[in-house]
């Protein structure tokens, strides 16, 4: 997961990890913490699966990449590593076959930030980018997303958060990258 | 050898058995209950610490007694007496001695007008009897002393009323009669004392007879007697001897007519004098006297035998005097005197190691008197003495006062006393003589050291004005109100507050306190030295801060 | 299983099985076990002769005991106290290191709150400990405002290390890290305003005493034990070694760093001046200075000396100057008022028969 | 009850559970966020301790010491430079055998600064006399935290609970937490035999001369020695009340006819694990967790190896002029052995450096050639070194 600091990447992983929890996967999120301030390229791993997770070295082989920044995307190496058949989510208001087809990748856009302007007047694209790919991945359903978001939220910030998540779903097609995930 | 637990060093013993005493190397501290020097200097033995300890405390009553146990008479020495005391007390370096004898005369007089009783009681009626000649001071000290020692007394007055030279040679200014006969009467009154006025020594009572039938005869028949008196062989031929013509103006009211006089002496006598004959109308009246005045430079020794402070008022009153002097020669017209050569003595070490006076040659001048009057002492009516009687006094052997097996002289009649105090002690030592014969033994005295002003700490007397007792101004003085008045309950004991405590404990806590090493246990049940303190030797290392900062100098560091 | 029971097993299992009252014969109480105050540290110490140290601990001792604990830094008093295996402390102690003693006793008030113990915690440290290497840690202990009583035994140099100077040490004082020669005078830089610095954390109260003064010292503890929250007391505590005059002399050279102005007796309340000792008869720092071999360099035949002995009569001006120590309430404690005696004792320890 | 917790949010929650009365710790990184989950179950009054908010970790340590020697559970938590900060006083807390549970968030000790993971920082203390527990896994750090506590009480020595920053405090994954009253109920009342109580005073941290001294040094050793059966006594314990355990003094596992055994401590372990179950064709292998560093397990340790030819010992710390730390003491104490095996230590991982899952077959790789170096920085790679350095 690719972000900047600052724009909550951890937390993504974090509440991606706990969505994989709450499906009843276990789960592994971990920062590449580095000593970057606020705007920096930064990366954020999760691991899930149905056994234990032993592991703990970083993911240099991803299944999917989050860009929560398309602005990361000037960087030609971002897609390094990049599972072949893997896939690209990308935080963009910009064509997602145009990029993947720059970088040989399957590649799916939602414009989270704009989103999350809508619904929460901030933009923090982390619950509909995960929405997004909860979505296109179809592991866990979009129950698990929203309790791991209800872990974190309550009141209105928790209901606008809904809103966005179903808006996010609806705006992705489900289950589009499901028979990639298999080997994760 | 310690085990240690389980859990190693967490539960030590106590650092009380490792014994740090073995950490003193050279001295220890003491206590030594030193003679304070007011104590040291009284010539009646009054221990005035020891009386002002319990003034500190407020038992004014519990005063009086001590002080009585020495001096059944402080009404009269706290106004007759030159106060040694005064000039040993080592507080007149800090901010003035203490007022003693305006205290000691306050206590007396708190006792007549509170009927205090004497701390005496009547001895039994087949109690040893000692015979007194002469109810002076030394001789009521003595009777007093008696029934103090389980005795009873017997006294012979020549005169009509006991008194002796308070009553004949003291002017009322200074010892009013009201005070003076209190006093007498409430110790002459205690019973197992007995007095016989009017009793004459040789025609009434001999000494032989007397010491026949009493445990002891104790003479104090005082001086009565002038001395012959020449300068270079002349004599002027209206004489008059300086104890007489006073003892003649208390009986009269008049001295012979004068307007210069020179008064040579340099006791109360001739102070006395002075100021009477300045106070009658002489104008000019001078003292001539071969002691110094005080002063820095002044040796104990060699400073004028009179009260301080009739000195001062002597001096306000406009009487001159020449110290360290002697009249060297009488300038006669015919017989009559017409002026006197006075030249500058001292007293310097002489060959012999003893002290002489020596008349500085080329220091001579004239002064233009029409009366020389000797004030040089008395000696002893030899009437009923013939047989004691040595260059004209008694001259004992001792302190005690030992003329023989059991004849003791007291006060003046000594020949080497001069002061009330000093017959008062002279009456309590031979009586203590008397007392230790009877019992087998020898009296003892108090070989105490003086405590020095350098062992005090000074750090912790604040400051205190001396309190002064009130005075007649010069122009309102006259031949019978009393000049110096009373102190006043108040200021008696600020005075007493004054009191360093030299050479006492004052259970002040210093040591306690200051201890590094909780070496000194506080406990008033197990000192048995009069302190309220114990050094635990197990513990104290020798420091010496206790005795630096004892006030009083009561502790002292000493070799092991 | 109850706490109280968890603690018996405890012991039982690490700890000294008790061997009985140590008193020979029960009933009896020994003179010493009847003194008339609290004996928190008790004889048998091995501090050196006359050392001003052990009497100003004992001193606080007296009064703050016996609902205390006491965090010691490391140090003469902790060395003189404790060797194994005999303690002069009759109060829990506990000695950790020379730079933490404020700390370990915040951790020991923070225990004492969290267990709803109203145990008073004393932390106590030389001037070393407090001035240098431990002040980082007494700052974060003020500023958390513990309820601690910080009490600094200052002998103004690293005595237990034999007379290394410290930030507390004088101006011109010689020890064995400033001497004087033909290059020095004793120490270049000047004594540290710690009380000053202290009080600046607006703390309820920060005072000096001296030992010389112990009634004065004790109701300044007194009046610490008494609040809640930091207090502080920083006490002028002459060390024969060090200093090198008699052992005698502790209290008269205590007394008299006082009366010369060098030593300025104040307290402050939430960082304000609120009182201070007035000195009645102001000495010149001479009198202070020639008692102890430390300034004996300043008694030379030598310019410099002078220069020195202006500079100490200066630095003492300026205290009197500033904190105002000739004038004030004429009913304050003072100089001479404090350490007179009465017979029959202080008034704490009075006994009459 | 089961749930996703960060690492450090784990460990809060578990130091809470233990309840202790004395919390103080002061921030660095890795630790941070066990300081302020702390301070947020403080804050929002899921924990009832007196948190002490330090200005060092020299006082985080010194502060914790003093409300131990009350009897009171006192909590503290650093890593790397704030652990070389305590070290004086951590000395201190082992020499007076107070109880006291430290997490130490394992990283580098600078120069050159390293945020990242490693373990010079507990190396460093190891002689201080704490007991130093390693864990695998948060969910073990978790355990290892509860029981701390109590083998703290029953040892009265320090323990010092180790994992690895970032690796383990920053990562998120399924945790089981203990039920409260369930650990309050397993944990004894907190007390202390040595406490500092005005109703029994006693002195604490006195001076000792030479005529005790090396007593003292024994008591020391062998109440360490002594701990070894108490940390095995209570991880069972445990495991009857909680259902798991948490790796004991150590824990074997792999193929017990395996001539090649690879010995670690903490994380690694895991990424270790994964790499045995991937690589299967990389041959047969020993894995031997090391939970217990300090007791050091010796006897234990002797049984472990029983059979291997070759054993590797993994370090994630290094010391200079010698080599690895654990490696050396695993060496010394295998020398006593009848048949030691053949003893190759690499140093891993070092200032962070990210373990890959197919180290496992390159260590084994390395095991078999008999040119190996019996110590190195494995993962250095030499062609960024001055040829002269390599």
């Amino acid at each position: 997961m690719h972000g900047r600091g600052g724009q909550g990447s951890v937390a993504a992983a974090y509440l991606l990890a706990a969505t994989a929890f709450e499906a009843g996967w276990q789960c592994q999120a971990f920062p590449s913490f580095g000593a970057e301030r606020r705007g920096a390229p930064v990366t954020a791993f999760v691991r899930v699966d149905q056994t234990q997770i032993h592991l703990r070295s970083q993911i240099r082989t991803p299944d999917v990449l989050i860009v929560q920044d398309d602005t990361l995307l000037q960087d030609e190496r971002i897609t390094a590593g990049l599972k072949s058949g893997g896939a690209m989510l990308v935080n963009t208001a910009r064509d997602g076959g145009e990029i993947g087809a720059h970088f040989g990748c399957r590649c799916v856009n939602i414009d989270a930030t704009e989103l999350a302007i809508t619904h929460l007047r901030r933009p923090i694209p982390n619950t509909g980018l995960l929405a997004a790919l909860v979505t296109l991945e179809g592991r866990f359903a979009l129950t698990a997303l929203e309790k791991a978001v209800s872990g974190r939220f309550n009141g209105t910030i928790l209901e606008q958060n809904l809103a966005l998540i179903a808006d996010a779903a609806a705006a992705v097609s489900a289950g589009a990258w499901a028979e990639e995930m298999s080997d994760a | 050898m310690t085990i240690l637990t389980r859990s190693a060093y967490g539960e030590p013993g106590t650092s009380l058995d490792f014994k740090t005493g073995n950490w003193r190397s050279t001295e220890k501290p003491v206590h030594i209950h030193a003679k304070a020097p007011c104590h040291g200097a009284c010539p009646a033995g009054e221990d005035q610490q020891a009386w002002f300890a319990l003034l500190q405390e407020g038992r004014v009553e519990a005063a009086w007694r001590a002080l009585v146990a020495a001096n059944p008479l402080p009404g009269v020495t706290g106004r007759v007496c030159p106060h040694p005391c005064e000039t040993a007390c080592n507080r007149k370096a800090l901010d003035g001695a203490l007022a003693i004898h305006n205290v000691e005369r306050w206590l007396g007089d708190e006792a007549v007008a509170n009927g205090w009783a004497y701390p005496v009681e009547e001895p039994p009626a087949d109690a040893p009897v000692v015979a007194i000649i002469g109810a002076g001071p030394a001789g009521v000290s003595a009777a007093y002393h008696a029934l103090r020692h389980g005795m009873r007394a017997r006294i012979f007055e020549a005169a009509s009323e006991a008194g002796g030279l308070l009553r004949s040679a003291i002017p009322p200014t200074r010892l009013p009669r009201a005070a003076l006969n209190a006093e007498l009467d409430r110790v002459l009154s205690l019973p197992g004392i007995e007095v016989t006025c009017r009793a004459r020594l040789g025609r009434d009572v001999s000494v032989e007879a007397l010491a026949a039938d009493h445990a002891a005869v104790l003479l104090a028949p005082g001086c009565q007697e002038g001395r012959d008196w020449d300068v270079g062989g002349s004599v002027p031929a209206d004489h008059h001897e300086g104890l007489a013509l006073l003892k003649e103006f208390m009986d009269h009211g008049q001295f012979p007519a004068a307007q210069r006089v020179i008064v040579h002496g340099g006791g109360n006598t001739a102070m006395d004098l002075c100021r009477l004959m300045k106070r009658f109308g002489v104008g000019e009246v001078t003292l001539v006297t071969a002691s110094g005045l005080p002063g820095p430079d002044t040796a104990t020794d060699d400073l004028i035998n009179v009260v301080p402070r009739e000195l001062e008022e002597a001096l306000e009153e406009g009487i001159e005097i020449i110290p360290h002097a002697t009249v060297n020669r009488l300038i006669m017209r015919g017989s009559k005197v017409v002026g006197a050569e006075v030249a500058s003595l001292k007293k310097v070490p002489g060959t012999d190691g003893r002290k002489k006076r020596v008349t500085f040659e080329g220091t001579e001048r004239v002064r233009d008197v029409d009366m020389v009057i000797p004030c040089i002492g008395e000696m002893v009516d030899p009437e009923g003495l013939h047989s004691w009687i040595n260059r004209g006094y008694l001259r004992p052997s001792d302190h005690w006062g030992t003329l023989s097996d059991r004849i003791y002289a007291l006060g003046d009649a000594r020949g080497d006393r001069g002061t009330v105090a000093e017959a008062i002690g002279d009456g309590a030592r031979a009586v203590a003589a008397v007392a230790a014969r009877l019992n087998g033994g020898e009296a003892t005295t108090d070989t105490r050291a003086e405590l020095p002003a350098s062992d005090l700490n000074p750090v912790y007397y604040p400051p205190a004005a001396r309190s002064v007792a009130p005075k007649l101004p010069v122009s309102e003085r006259t031949f019978e109100a009393e000049i110096e008045g009373d102190i006043g309950h108040e200021a008696a004991l600020a005075e007493a507050a004054r009191c360093l405590s030299c050479g006492n404990c004052l259970a002040c806590d210093n040591c306690w306190t200051f201890c590094p090493d909780s070496a000194v246990i506080k406990t008033a049940e197990l000192a048995t030295d009069g302190s309220f303190y114990l050094f635990d030797l197990d513990y104290c290392k020798g420091c010496g801060l206790c005795a630096q900062e004892c006030p009083t100098g009561y502790i002292q560091m000493r070799p092991e | 299983m109850t706490d109280a029971t968890r603690l018996a097993e405890l012991r039982q299992k690490f700890g000294r099985v008790p061997e009985g009252p140590s008193d020979p014969k029960p009933g009896t109480v020994s003179p010493r076990e009847a003194q008339p105050r609290f004996r928190g540290l008790e004889s048998g110490h091995r501090a050196c002769q006359g050392c001003g140290e052990a009497l100003a601990a004992r001193l606080v001792m007296e009064c703050a005991g016996p609902d205390v604990i006491v965090a010691n830094a490391t140090g003469c008093l902790e060395v003189f106290t404790t060797a194994w295996p005999q303690s002069a402390w009759r109060v829990p102690w506990v000695h950790s290191l020379f730079e933490n003693a404020a700390a370990v006793a915040s951790g020991i008030e923070a225990a004492m709150k969290a267990r709803g113990k109203n145990t008073k915690v004393l932390a106590f440290g030389g001037d070393g400990a407090t001035y240098d290497i431990g002040f980082q840690s007494l700052s974060g202990m003020l500023e958390r405002y513990h309820n601690v009583l910080y009490v600094c035994y200052d002998n103004e140099a690293y005595m237990n290390t034999g007379i290394q100077r410290s930030s507390s040490t004088p101006h011109a004082a010689t020890t064995t890290t400033s001497p004087a020669g033909k290059e020095r005078m004793g120490k270049r830089h000047l004594k540290k305003d710690l009380v000053s610095i202290i009080a600046a954390h607006h703390i309820p109260y920060a005072a000096s005493a001296s030992v010389a003064f112990p009634q004065d010292l004790q109701r300044k503890v007194r009046y610490a034990m008494g609040i809640e929250g930091p207090t502080f007391l920083v006490i002028h505590s002459p060390c024969p070694l060090g200093w090198k005059h008699d052992s005698r002399l502790t209290i008269d050279v205590a007394r008299k760093a006082v009366e010369c102005g060098l030593f300025p007796m104040v307290e402050l309340e939430r960082g304000s001046l609120s009182n201070v000792m007035p000195i009645r008869q102001v000495r010149p720092v001479t009198d202070y200075l020639e008692l102890q071999g430390r300034f004996r360099h300043l008694f030379a035949d030598d310019p410099r000396a002078e220069e020195e002995r202006a500079h100490l009569q200066a630095l003492a001006d300026y205290n009197i100057t500033t904190y105002g120590l000739t004038g004030g309430d004429p009913d304050n404690a003072d100089t001479v008022g404090t350490a007179a005696v009465g017979r029959g004792g202080h008034p704490a320890g009075r006994l009459r028969p | 009850m089961r749930e996703a917790l960060e690492g450090s949010q784990a460990i809060a929650r578990a130091v809470a559970l233990c309840e202790p009365d004395v919390v103080a710790a002061y921030p660095i990184t890795p630790q941070t966020h066990i300081v302020e989950n702390l301070s947020e179950l403080v804050a929002q009054g899921d924990l009832h301790t007196e948190f002490v908010s330090v200005e060092s970790e020299f006082s985080a340590a010194s502060v914790v010491l003093g409300a131990a020697a009350t009897g009171a559970r006192a909590y503290t938590a650093t890593a790397s430079q704030g652990t070389l900060l305590m070290a004086e006083v951590l000395f201190n807390i082992a020499g007076m055998r107070l109880p006291l549970v430290m997490t130490v968030a394992n990283r580098a000790v600078s120069a050159p600064l390293s945020i990242w993971n490693d373990h010079a920082d507990s190396m460093a203390v190891r002689d201080s006399g704490w007991i130093q527990l390693h864990a695998t896994s948060n969910q073990e750090a978790v355990d290892t935290t509860i029981q701390a506590f109590r083998i703290t009480q029953e040892t009265e020595l320090p323990v010092m609970v180790c994992m690895d920053g970032f690796i383990l405090t920053h990562t998120m994954e399924p945790i089981d937490l203990p039920d409260r009253m369930a650990v309050r109920d397993w944990l004894p009342p907190m007390a202390f035999s040595r406490s500092l109580d005005p109703e029994r005073p006693l002195s604490l941290g006195m001076l000792v001369s030479p005529d005790y001294f090396p007593e003292i040094r024994h008591s020391h050793h062998a109440a360490m020695q002594q701990a070894l059966a108490v940390i095995e006594e209570v991880d069972t314990s445990f495991h009857s009340r909680f259902g798991r355990a948490a790796g004991g003094l150590l824990t074997v596992e792999g193929d017990p006819e395996a001539k090649v055994g690879i010995l670690a401590m903490g994380s690694t372990v895991g990424t270790l694990r994964a790499g045995m179950a991937h690589y299967v064709e990389a041959g047969p292998a020993r894995l031997i967790t090391l939970r217990s560093f300090r007791p050091f397990p010796a006897e234990a340790l002797r049984e472990a190896v029983e059979g291997l030819d070759c054993l590797i010992v993994i370090d994630r710390a290094i010391s200079p002029g010698l080599g690895g730390v654990l490696g050396t003491e695993v060496a010394a104490v295998l020398s006593q052995s009848a048949r030691p095996p053949h003893i190759l230590n690499h140093a891993l991982g070092l200032g962070g450096r990210d373990i890959p899952e197919t180290v496992y077959v390159d260590l084994l790789d390395a095991g078999r050639d008999p040119d190996a170096p019996r110590f190195s920085v494995f993962d250095a790679d030499m062609t960024k070194l001055a040829p002269e350095d390599r």
